[in-house]
């Protein structure tokens, strides 16, 4: 896909910021490119959209050509949290202690409406406005639920993200959440 | 019985306690005392000729002054149903007479009611909050609830937690090893959460903590008017998701006294049994995952995915459909339908022999599934565990039977009924259920009458003052709706009877004693959708 | 003895099904006609998405940029939680009358339930479910869309 | 020779993941936050201690392993050399069997082989 | 023999000592193999887990990573680049010293298995002549890194795992050293570069028939579950125990428990190349000098290899086909099934050398 197809270009454009050194950022850009391209989601899904995470990693569209099918159920082995479905007041505090235990770098996808504003339960009174509250988030799949397709379109966004930001900690280190 | 000489049974059994209730109902219903209640309940379960056996709805509600509450009872004997209705005196301490010493189902149930509405069960033995975390401020389905309850960040330690308390004691703390799985767990199917006492592999006790995904949809429903709940209905059971949007109109419906043309009869009909089909899929898929055969999920979403196109053609959405309308069905079905549905029969019974040569008959499966688990017949009711896992045990308990909605009484389909009740046999009754389903669409899918798709409804539906149950049969089993309205656009209380919850009160009772692989086997026998269990 | 017999029978029946299962795993192995993935974006010129398809909410506007929606806030009122929102002003037409006419139709595409109420309930027809679905983005803010284009106008009834 | 070849490898795996984590600690980035270094639960905070006393089911399939691993080894200076000793190797290897498997059908018998 | 690796060697070794003095030429070629085997390791490494993928893939219908680089060969540096630079965390409650080393035994047992294969005539580093035993020794040696591991991790699904992992890899030795044996008997010789050589006028498992043939089966089964394979993977068992022993490691730490695993796969089936399918040897049939003169022009190394992955094949399928095992269920297997075949097929082979019923 060329760049043009994708939205939201102009969000990468101020992320985009040139190194001082050439050697390291060719280092830097080697690193990034080998984490974006090496995604491994966290498994965690709270409701239907986790049944389309599943229906995306089966064999129709095979989320495994991105390199992403290394589901880990370890916080502390993962390098990406979709958060597939509602947060709810009694989930707010675990989604964030998993969140917490991931080791860094680690990414976000808010993956569906529920996650992203609440979706049809935003009037409820246990159910978290959007996960951006608790935990930064990457990249936003609208949808109720995200189909397949879409969430891999969502990571090809994700990996744009993250190819073009500087990965190293020499020089820059990376600010305590 | 009819229902005259059922409700002058009851009427003579405690006079002047008990009184026939005079409001529109679906179900002969009666007005107990509320310190009558538990000598009329154990009458009517122990008595021979009414033998109430099931439990099939305990829902709570508030009516203002007071607070009630409202039992179910069904026969599965004699087939009748009672309605039970009590009210406490006041609502500032509330407190009821258990029943789950008669049903044990019931002890989740209640929980719910005293989580939701603050009423006390007296002699109950877990009288805790089931859904929301103990700090929860107020009771949210109450119609005053206006209590604001900030977000808190931290997990707690465990042993703040009441259930976990009572886990530990009576033993040292050195000795018990007390274990989580979940909420975040690649095999509760979601958020469930087990706090697990282990000794060794061996698991003691089981403790299921509901209420990570419980989404408030019954709270949400008392403002929603009745076209706009078919949509959340769709994100309870999202495997089911079909059948829980009939559930909500058939109850419209009936109250209404709509005739829904037969087109739409048959519409239902058959994207009901695709709904099966595809969740018994899920369910193989799961299923096979949590005992670590990891390609059966491949072959059977591959299959899945061709119900999906179907109802992505006709409906615009692939899961969570919103296709069903008070009346009807929203728009008539996609001229390549049938078509599309007759290929996928064919693919699916080239297939289905595939799945048993790689997973029913393996030695390995049979030896983790086998005499795992048992549910006894008995308990399956007192449970009301139904749907295939109590079908597995028994017990005849398919609403598509008993209480036939849409085309089924017209078709020839026979209830799959297994009974060795354990976890091999809730496994290979969902793989019967998938070729029912197929024989039922098969006969149905040729037949289709042409003519509207949905009846004239009003754009704002009143549904007049009265109390309104709908049984319907989803993929995990009896799911009840019980709707009471007072006349108004909106519903005054809406209560789902979900399946699962019921189901999930029986966990506890079969991992006793097996293995931590056997609980991961039984509680994916049981297949979970855990918003369908907190809502 | 009888011990022994079942003892070796178990054994064979076990082995039998275990080849079975493989011979199952083994077919597709070798049938690579099997494989059903389709690859998403190299294949975005043929994918198949269906036409009812819902994806996301838009109003179809024709060549001389005109819509039809007349801004009377039935999609607003039937939308089960405010994904709607229609903006209308009063516009005062040739012949001098007043005329309320649609200033913006906002939509927050991270709100929508899909639910198509709204494009069921629209008394004219203007607002409709396209099936796109790329629409992933990193802020928030982008999801809140504005439907009627700018400087568009009512299309006249003919 | 074959020893200083253990030697190298033996030095080569300690230089890899040594280097490997060399490398890693400089380059990875890091954060701080309180819940990060508590053991993980399922994303709740734990309960009790992981160290604790341990069902007895594995131990003894460690006490068994260590007999007959022990005639194992026993077994192999036989097998090198049974060609030249012949058919009182078999004698041998028969009585030496015999008594092993005994022991296994003993263990059997009392249930030592099921898993309680 | 048209191609040896010791004419190679020794002629490298000539021209070293021609230059230097004997220490130093010990130390270069320490050096060389040290280098050598780093890379063989990582490369093995890497076309293995790639391997997995696709083969897995395949077995499921689908395709398997193919966007990074060509048919996505380029997936795994990703993942090691990807690796290298996350970040460690060492939890807090954990025995630090444990904790640590726990990775460097569990890579270091797989070194030394791996040093000691006989990869081509002349291309085999450690060749003691007790080199069977030696094997055995040093392989179990893996289960001490992921009991330790799993231990010091101080977490529940980490303890349990690591208690099974033990159960499980300790009662599987038995079977292992049994087959052992019993091909040992066969050879003569506990030499591996012998046992090759003994089976340059045919493999032992065609030599051997019957018991050969058992053991072949009870070996590939037995090594599976030390190497904690599917369907024996029930130390990290994914849907119980999250990812059982390493659940607290992440980073590269992890990254050499997910190597070892599958180095332990390969060592597994080299093993069994080795001892059953004449490991370098080429296959010969009787005498059809053509077909013989055929198969000699194929380096020995790609025999090597070639046997070693079609059994790691194997091994795979039988991963993507069968469920996980339950505990009982799996020392059921190991103690009622494979212990006492194991015995019978060590008598019936003993009986079989000696009447010289063997080809």
């Amino acid at each position: 896909m060329m760049p043009t197809d994708f939205k939201d270009n102009e969000a990468l454009e101020q992320l985009r910021e040139s190194g001082t050194n050439v050697v390291l950022t060719t280092v830097s850009d080697l690193v990034s490119w080998g984490r974006a391209n090496s995604l491994w989601p966290l498994m965690f899904a709270t409701s239907c959209c986790g049944i389309e995470i599943m229906a995306a990693g089966a064999a129709r569209t095979d989320f495994s050509r991105f390199g992403i099918e290394v589901y880990r159920s370890s916080p502390r082995q993962a390098d990406l949290m979709v958060v597939a479905g509602t947060i709810v007041h009694k989930m707010a505090p675990v989604l964030k202690r998993l969140y917490d235990q991931m080791a860094d770098p680690k990414y976000v996808v808010a993956m569906g409406n529920c996650a992203i504003s609440g979706g049809p339960f935003r009037d409820s009174y246990h159910v978290v406005n959007g996960i951006e509250d608790i935990i930064p988030v990457d990249v936003y799949i609208p949808g109720c639920p995200v189909r397949p397709e879409a969430l891999l379109y969502g990571i090809m966004q994700l990996q744009r993200k993250i190819k073009v930001s500087y990965s190293l900690p020499l020089g820059k280190k990376e600010e305590d959440k | 019985m009819t229902d005259q000489a059922l409700l002058d049974k009851v009427l003579a059994f405690a006079p002047g306690k008990v009184a026939v209730e005079e409001y529109v109902n679906t179900y002969p219903a009666l007005r107990v005392e509320a310190d009558a209640l538990h000598d009329l309940a154990r009458f009517l379960k122990e008595n021979e000729e009414t033998d109430f056996d099931y439990l099939m709805c305990l829902s709570g509600v508030d009516w203002g002054a007071n607070l009630g509450v409202v039992y179910h009872l069904r026969s599965t004997r004699h087939g009748h149903v009672l309605v039970l209705k009590t009210q406490t005196p006041e609502r500032i301490t509330p407190t009821i007479d258990t029943i789950s010493d008669l049903w044990v189902g019931a002890e989740f149930h209640e929980r719910e009611v005293y989580d939701m509405f603050g009423i006390r069960f007296t002699n109950h033995p877990d009288m805790r909050r089931i859904f929301m975390s103990d700090k929860w401020m107020g009771f949210p389905l109450r119609k005053d609830y206006q209590a604001s309850n900030p977000l808190h960040l931290e997990t707690e330690g465990a042993y703040e937690d009441e259930g976990i308390r009572k886990l530990a004691s009576g033993k040292g703390k050195d000795e018990t090893f007390i274990i989580n799985f979940g909420p975040q767990h690649p095999s509760t199917h979601g958020v469930l959460r087990l706090v697990i006492t282990l000794e060794g592999e061996n698991v003691d006790q089981v403790q299921p903590h509901c209420g990570y995904i419980h989404r408030g949809i019954e709270k949400m429903c008392e403002h929603l008017t009745y076209q706009q709940i078919v949509h959340l209905t769709d994100r309870m059971d999202y495997l089911s998701a079909h059948i829980n949007n009939e559930a909500v109109c058939l109850c419209v419906e009936k109250a209404l006294q709509v005739e829904v043309p037969l087109r739409a009869q048959y519409i239902r009909t058959i994207m009901d049994e695709l709904t099966r089909v595809a969740s018994h899929l899920l369910f193989w898929t799961s299923f096979g995952m949590d005992l670590g055969a990891t390609t059966c999920f491949f072959y059977s979403m591959r299959e899945r995915d061709h119900i999906l196109d179907i109802f992505e053609e006709t409906c615009g959405a692939r899961l969570v459909l919103s296709y069903v309308c008070p009346g009807g069905v929203m728009y008539d079905l996609h001229p390549n339908f049938q078509r599309r549905v007759k290929d996928f029969i064919r693919e699916m019974r080239r297939r289905l022999p595939e799945y048993h040569r790689l997973l029913s008959g393996n030695v390995i499966f049979q030896g983790r599934s086998r005499n795992i688990g048992v549910l006894s017949h008995e308990n399956a009711v007192s449970f009301g565990v139904t749907g295939p896992s109590g079908r597995a045990s028994g017990w005849h308990c398919d609403v598509r039977k008993q209480d036939p909605y849409h085309v089924y009484s017209q078709v020839d389909f026979q209830e799959a009924i297994r009974t060795e009740g354990d976890v091999f046999a809730r496994y290979m009754l969902r793989m019967d259920e998938l070729e029912t389903s197929l024989n039922i669409i098969e006969q149905l899918i040729d037949q289709i009458p042409s003519g509207d798709y949905a009846a004239k409804m009003k754009p704002v539906i009143r549904v007049p003052e009265g109390e309104y149950y709908q049984r319907v049969e989803t993929a995990r089993g009896d799911l009840g709706v019980w709707l009471v309205s007072q006349g108004d656009k909106f519903p005054y209380r809406l209560k789902f009877r979900s399946p699962g919850f019921s189901t999930l009160a029986a966990l506890p009772h079969l991992c006793h004693g097996f293995k931590i692989a056997d609980l991961i086997a039984i509680s994916g026998s049981l297949d979970f959708v855990i918003p369908d269990i907190d809502r | 003895m009888r011990g022994l017999k079942k003892y070796l029978s178990g054994l064979f029946q076990g082995v039998r099904s275990l080849l079975q299962g493989m011979s199952v795993t083994g077919y597709h192995f070798f049938h690579p006609r099997e494989i059903v993935t389709q690859q998403y974006p190299e294949n975005r010129a043929t994918l198949e998405i269906f036409e009812r398809s819902k994806g996301e909410l838009t109003m179809p506007h024709n060549e001389l940029n005109e819509h039809k929606c007349t801004a009377c806030g039935i999609c607003q009122m039937v939308c089960p939680n405010g994904t709607i929102t229609v903006l209308s002003k009063t516009e005062q037409n040739e012949d001098g009358k007043s005329k309320k006419v649609l200033d913006r139709y906002i939509y927050r595409l991270d709100q929508c339930t899909f639910c198509a109420l709204c494009v069921k309930n629209c008394p004219s027809d203007a607002i409709t479910f396209a099936p796109t679905f790329e629409n992933a983005v990193y802020t928030r803010a982008l999801l809140t869309k504005q439907l009627n284009k700018e400087g568009s106008k009512l299309q006249k009834k003919s | 020779m074959s020893s200083v070849w253990l030697l190298v490898f033996f030095i080569t795996a300690i230089l890899m993941v040594g280097a490997g984590i060399i490398m890693a600690w400089l380059l990875a980035p890091t954060s701080r936050n309180p819940q990060k270094l508590d053991p993980y639960e399922c994303g709740i905070a734990a309960t009790g201690w992981a160290w604790q006393q341990f069902n007895v089911g594995y131990y003894l399939f460690a006490l068994l392993f260590l007999i007959f691993e022990v005639e194992c080894v026993f077994m192999f200076p036989w097998a090198v050399v049974m060609r030249s000793l012949g058919v009182i190797a078999f004698v041998e290897i028969l009585i030496f069997l015999f008594i092993l498997v005994l022991g296994l059908a003993y263990a059997w018998k009392t249930k030592a082989l099921e898993w309680e | 023999m048209i191609y040896d690796f010791s004419k190679l060697t020794s002629s490298l070794d000539q021209l070293l000592l021609s230059v230097l003095p004997p220490f130093w030429v010990l130390l270069v070629e320490a050096l060389l193999v040290l280098i050598a085997g780093l890379a063989a390791f990582a490369v093995l490494g890497m076309i293995l887990v790639y391997m997995e993928r696709k083969v897995c893939a395949f077995f499921q219908v689908r395709l398997g990573p193919n966007r990074v680089g060509k048919w996505g060969t380029l997936q795994l540096i990703a993942d090691m680049l990807k690796l290298l630079t996350k970040e460690l965390v060492t939890p807090r409650g954990v025995d630090v010293l444990l904790y640590n080393v726990a990775p460097f035994i569990i890579i270091m047992a797989a070194f030394l298995s791996f040093g000691a294969l006989p990869f081509a005539r002349g291309l085999h580093a450690i060749d003691f002549n007790i080199g069977v035993f030696y094997l055995m020794a040093v392989s179990s040696l893996a289960v001490l890194g992921i009991l330790l591991g799993g231990w010091a991790s101080n977490n529940k699904y980490t303890v349990i795992g690591a208690m099974r992992s033990g159960a499980q890899v300790v009662s599987y030795e038995l079977s292992v050293g049994l087959t052992y044996i019993t091909m040992v008997a066969f050879a003569g010789t506990m030499q591996l570069s012998g046992i090759v050589e003994a089976q340059a006028d045919g493999w032992f498992l065609f030599k051997g028939h019957l018991p050969a043939l058992i053991a072949f089966v009870v070996f590939l089964i037995a090594s599976t579950a030390e190497a904690n394979r599917g369907p024996f993977d029930l130390a990290e068992a994914e849907s119980e125990l999250i990812a059982g022993y390493h659940t607290e490691y992440s980073g590269l730490r992890f990254a050499f428990f997910y190597l070892a695993e599958y180095l332990n796969m390969f060592i597994g089936a080299a093993i069994a190349a080795t001892l059953f399918l004449g490991g370098w040897m080429p296959l010969h049939i009787g005498s059809w000098e053509a077909f013989n003169a055929v198969m000699d022009f194929i380096p020995p190394i790609v025999w090597f290899f070639g046997k070693t992955f079609l059994l790691v094949w194997v091994t795979m399928w039988f991963k993507w086909t069968f469920p996980r095992l339950r505990i009982d269920q799996l020392l059921t297997l190991e103690w009622k099934y494979l212990m006492p075949v194991s015995f019978f097929n060590l008598l019936l082979m003993t009986v079989i050398i000696l009447l010289g019923w063997h080809f």
